[in-house]
């Protein structure tokens, strides 16, 4: 189950949705939008995606996490648009027979979510806003002028 | 031969555009499509080292061949999650 | 946070305790009452604790889990009594301001609590009840006359 | 001296109590209470290999001394999750 969505994240529902009986174990991950990075104060998150080819990665992953777990089912949602502190961001709930195959997948599936899906986050601040794009954190101002790499980030 | 090529995020405020149809001559891969990018748009050269591309809605390296390519799409590295 | 309840769980309202804006991960696990074991159709389970030990054990897991990961919460529930398919028995929710350390330290406080935390669950059948002892699952029938080591999980 | 001796689970169904207070004598550990029990019990030999043990509340091996030790708890592998 593959969701790309505007609306908040309903992660209970999620994981209604996907467990059967046959399932011992839900394992989770959910990341939350924090009020703070390095510091500065975040007022909210603008997430960016490339829709069609995000929805795709994400459903290559689902069957790439079938394929290596034994598992149920599994469920990656992620959220665009303006996000507010302490709502979600990114869902992954897998449902499995057993905890161990719950708990790799989940990991694998948020580890490559993070590393192939195209989107990208915007913080935005009550001064200004940044765009981080990659694990650096290459950081980028909005105006093209001010446009500079972190140096704490290189 | 037209592509259409596709910026996002920085990539696409800095260049101020999100979509175009560009005739990609005498670029025959991604990488040098992208030099012809920056040619015309030079802040996007500001952003440091080239961005990440997928045609047709796949990841590809930048030697990879226009040649039947619908859609190239240009791409900061990713901060999803 | 550490509770042994005979209450159902209620895993939103665990996150939602747990969760501080500076956090931007949540890593859960739910085990869950599956309806069959081996083939044989399970009607429901009853668990039973060594109360004051298995709250100081899950105490001292929680202290050591603090201990090994960069976290900012983490929460260990354990339901006893009778508990029917598809209820939750046990959830593990950890909240840090990263993934990483959210989903080692979820891993690391269920697998903990499997291992040390004295509590035995009774799978009860339409024609028996089975203790599940240990990983290896010796079972032990209810009738001491019937008393046996299943030669499958020796 | 007595000490306070709880069973759980299988243990406890099977000898048909949970909690009794023992004299001890001559056992000086826990192994050896054990074998106390399982002579007054022999259906808990039936279990097979010696059960877990804690004392106040925290698990010890077998060769755990009695002396000072208020509650001897024997508990089967545990199975909780």
């Amino acid at each position: 189950m593959v969701r790309l969505q505007t609306v908040p994240i309903d992660v209970a529902r999620l994981w209604n949705e996907l467990r059967a009986d046959s399932d011992g174990a839900i394992a989770q991950f959910l990341g939350v939008v924090r009020d703070s990075n390095r510091g500065r104060r975040v007022l909210h998150l603008d997430y960016e995606a490339f829709t069609e080819m995000a929805e795709a990665e994400m459903s290559r992953i689902e069957r790439e996490t079938h394929g290596r777990f034994a598992i149920s089912e599994v469920a990656l949602a992620h959220r665009v648009g303006r996000i507010e502190i302490g709502e979600v961001s990114v869902a992954i709930v897998v449902a499995a027979p057993h905890r161990a195959p719950a708990l790799e997948a989940c990991r694998f599936a948020i580890e490559e979510l993070k590393r192939r899906v195209p989107i990208w986050k915007k913080e935005v601040f009550s001064d200004g806003e940044i765009w981080i794009e990659g694990a650096g954190e290459r950081r980028v101002e909005r105006n093209p002028s001010a446009a500079e790499t972190d140096p704490d980030q290189a | 031969m037209r592509v259409e090529v596709r910026l996002f995020a920085s990539l696409a405020e800095c260049a101020g555009w999100r979509v175009a149809s560009i005739d990609p001559a005498p670029a025959t891969d991604v990488g040098a499509l992208w030099d012809l990018l920056v040619q015309s748009n030079p802040a996007l050269s500001r952003l440091g080292s080239r961005p990440l591309a997928a045609c047709d809605r796949t990841w590809v390296e930048w030697n990879h061949p226009i040649e039947g390519v619908r859609e190239v799409a240009f791409l900061p590295p990713v901060s999803g999650g």
